[in-house]
């Protein structure tokens, strides 16, 4: 009764599914900062600031009627 | 990332692992009748665990984003149901490894097996509508409805696959976690694991959630860009 | 000073990330009729979806009779007639079954002489049990424009009214806002092109593509009002 | 409470009566089904009480999520829906009218169905399909209330036609248990009482699926 291969597959597939899942998480993050970096630095260059649509997100109010 | 909650939860969920797996692998006796491959269990039931725990903040976040209309609410709600999927998969395949040795197969519809696997499919359907919409407003609300329908029918889900399968082989009893725990270490070793799994568990929400943050605020950024466009063409 | 009817505030739309509206007010008091000016592909339509109630703007706010149309009950719509880009008629059923069916949702006593009265008043009594896919674009628009008003709503919006009109719908039309304005209900219609009712004090907006802005002499009449926010 | 329920259903059945499209679409496509279930299952397994239910509700989940569809569409035209939703009618009230349309769209479905299913499967005409009413109508109601507020939301969404099984299926896995396993136990000569768990199971996934679609509906039927 050796069943030390299955115990092995069970944690390294446990390891492995999330070891990808968070290199998945950090390299979309890395690349999201570098876009706002970019972005930021764009909205910087074009003075002067106006008609800012900073309040777009937060005011939104689901459901229409 | 670099912010020291995100720091602090690295560091506990690395922590807490270390420790899970010494008590796994190290501390905890072998059980007697189904011998090493039971010590999948303790890694098992906590990914179970968390699978129902993404399932209920998926619903808790939605009707939040419903109620409240705040976008960091579907954040919230998707950034789960993608954990969720993540660990359901993970019963799943470690359900299905720890069952070839002790039953002779991968899968058998078992109650629970049946209705991991039918939530597997809620968390696939959720998902996938996510996948396919357009990310517009409405996107949020469809998604926290499917979010909210679907925890609401988990308990008729599982009553019903009960019900379907009333006659258990007297195999499966062994495999309920109850049956096996005659020792009180691996009482101790499950608790930790339970602990470990669900710090990783938060940890991994607040990444993924950060990052959906992220995205936000680039519609935002790119939203004022593109008016600032427009404003300067028409001076 | 009259009621007022409709209320925008920095009012801006969306579509992903490409702004339609945005920084538009507007204000309009019952009795008062205005029509927004527009080349095509500008955002009327969006702008008569957002301020009917119909699709929430991306930020800024709106109250129709003091009530932002989340929170209005359902009830509150008797007050609100639309005719929207397509005429929201049932194109396989006839001009009476359209107008009987909408008489019966907006609870109307005698749905059937009701539906009759409107036909008539639109001029389509003759077309009456013919089938809405079977009417020329001019005649649909007519009984979509009857559609809007059937139950003497105190506030009106119709986009592009005069689209695919022959004079004499044009003549229709024009009495209908007037009657409608003699009754104290407000009016806001979009145009492609400059216009005005004879009678009617109009006043008239452009919408171009960085918000909306007075045609006119708007600023001394001061009823309506745009502040693209940088200016 | 439920002002402008009936001018809605009578519209849909007006338009239903002019057209017969549902109808004829519905009643042919779940009958093929059922003929392709047979025959997969050969002349051996068309004897058996379990294929026979296991056909039927096969057959039904698909009409269920057209019938929904259908049931939809007819307001999709020239942008009927947005008239509904600008006249002084509840949201839930349009749920509850659209919700009773494809109730009757998967009826007319599925009463085909059973009669080819008694035909096809020799079962008798009268005590086993009378006892399989109930069954039939509790799992069509609740079926009926969940595409109908699914079938709203993959109306918006690209490629939502495919994605609406997707949604409905494992929503509806459990009601599926209770009616197959129900109608097999009726079909096999077991009297009502036998399944009355299984009745209970469907009642309670009716109640949950109407009062979610009742509530939820207004969250998914406006626009953006």
């Amino acid at each position: 009764m050796d069943h030390l291969g299955y115990l092995f597959a069970a944690y390294s597939i446990i390891f492995l599914l999330i070891g990808l899942y968070v290199i998945f998480i950090g390299t979309r993050q890395a690349r999201l900062e570098r876009e706002v970096r970019r972005l930021e630095s764009e909205l910087r260059k074009n003075e002067p600031p106006l008609a800012p649509a900073d309040n777009v997100e937060e005011i939104k109010t689901p459901g229409g009627v | 990332m670099k912010n020291p909650i995100s720091i602090g939860l690295a560091a506990a969920t690395c922590l807490s692992m270390v420790a899970a797996l010494f008590m796994v692998f190290v501390y905890v006796p072998t059980e007697a009748e189904q011998g090493i491959v039971q010590r999948i269990f303790y890694f098992h039931l906590p990914c179970a665990w968390v699978a129902f725990l993404g399932f209920g903040i998926v619903a808790l976040a939605g009707g939040l984003y419903l109620w409240l209309g705040h976008k960091v609410w579907d954040d919230l709600s998707y950034a789960a149901a993608e954990l969720g999927m993540l660990f359901c998969t993970l019963v799943l395949v470690t359900g299905s490894i720890w069952a070839k040795p002790i039953w002779g197969v991968w899968w058998t519809w078992d109650s629970r097996l049946t209705t991991t696997f039918i939530l597997w499919l809620l968390y696939g359907s959720y998902l996938l509508l996510r996948a396919f919409a357009d990310d517009t407003d409405g996107i949020a609300r469809f998604a926290a409805v499917l979010g909210i329908v679907g925890v609401l029918d988990i308990p008729i889900i599982i009553i019903s696959v009960r019900l379907w399968r009333t006659i258990h082989p007297a195999v499966l009893l062994t495999r309920q976690g109850e049956h096996g725990l005659q020792d009180l270490r691996m009482v101790a070793t499950l608790l930790v694991s339970l602990a470990a799994f669900t710090i990783m568990f938060v940890w991994l929400l607040w990444m993924r959630v950060a990052t959906l943050r992220l995205r936000t605020r680039i519609v935002r950024l790119r939203r004022t860009l593109a008016l600032r466009e427009l404003a300067e063409a028409h001076r | 000073m009259a009621e007022v009817v409709l209320q925008a505030q920095r009012i801006a739309k969306f579509f992903g990330e490409r702004p339609v509206l945005y920084g538009l007010d507007l204000t309009l008091r019952a009795g008062q009729a205005a029509v927004i000016v527009g080349r095509n592909g500008v955002g009327k339509s969006t702008l008569i979806k957002i301020l009917c109630g119909l699709s929430p703007p991306s930020a800024g706010r709106l109250w129709l009779f003091g009530q932002e149309p989340r929170s209005m009950a359902a009830q509150q719509f008797r007050r609100v007639g639309v005719l929207l880009h397509q005429s929201l008629l049932y194109p396989r059923l006839t001009c009476r079954e359209n107008m009987e069916f909408y008489s019966e949702l907006f609870a109307i006593p005698d749905a059937g002489a009701h539906a009759r009265r409107w036909l008539e008043r639109v001029g389509l009594q003759r077309a009456a049990d013919e089938l809405v896919s079977a009417l020329s674009r001019g005649m649909e628009q007519r009984l979509g424009i009857a559609r809007a008003m059937l139950a003497d709503p105190d506030l009106i919006l119709l986009d592009e009214p005069f689209a695919a009109m022959d004079a004499d719908g044009v003549a229709l039309v024009s009495s209908l806002v007037r009657e409608a304005l003699a009754r104290e209900a407000a009016v806001i219609f979009t145009a492609h092109a400059p216009l005005e009712i004879a009678g009617v004090d109009l006043r008239m907006f452009k919408l171009e593509s960085n918000g909306l802005t007075p045609f006119k002499d708007e600023g001394r009449r001061g009823s309506l009002r745009n502040l693209l926010r940088r200016n | 409470m439920l002002e402008g329920f009936g001018p809605i259903l009578r519209k849909d059945l007006r338009l239903e009566v002019r057209t017969g499209e549902s109808t004829v679409v519905l009643v042919s496509i779940s009958v093929l089904i059922l003929v392709v279930m047979v025959l997969a299952f050969g002349p051996a397994g068309a004897r058996r009480a379990e294929v026979a239910a296991g056909a039927l509700w096969t057959a039904l989940i698909f009409a269920g999520t057209m019938g929904a569809t259908r049931a939809l569409l007819s307001e999709r035209e020239s942008g009927c829906l947005r008239g509904l939703l600008l006249s002084p009618v509840e949201p839930a009230t349009i749920y509850a009218a659209k919700l009773s349309v494809a109730m009757i769209f998967m009826a007319q479905a599925g009463i085909a169905v059973l009669v080819v299913l008694v035909l096809f499967f020799n079962l008798d005409f009268g005590g086993a399909l009378l006892r399989l009413l109930p069954v039939f109508l509790l799992g069509i109601v609740g079926l009926a209330a969940l595409c109908t507020l699914l079938a709203t939301v993959s109306g918006r969404v690209r490629a939502g036609a495919m994605l609406l099984p997707v949604m409905v299926v494992p929503l509806f896995a459990p009601a599926l248990i209770a009616g197959s396993k129900a109608s097999a136990a009726v079909l096999a000569g077991q009297p009502l009482g036998a399944v009355i768990t299984w009745l209970k199971l469907l009642g309670a996934f009716d109640v949950l699926f109407v009062t979610a679609g009742y509530l939820l509906f207004e969250h998914v039927i406006f626009e953006d």
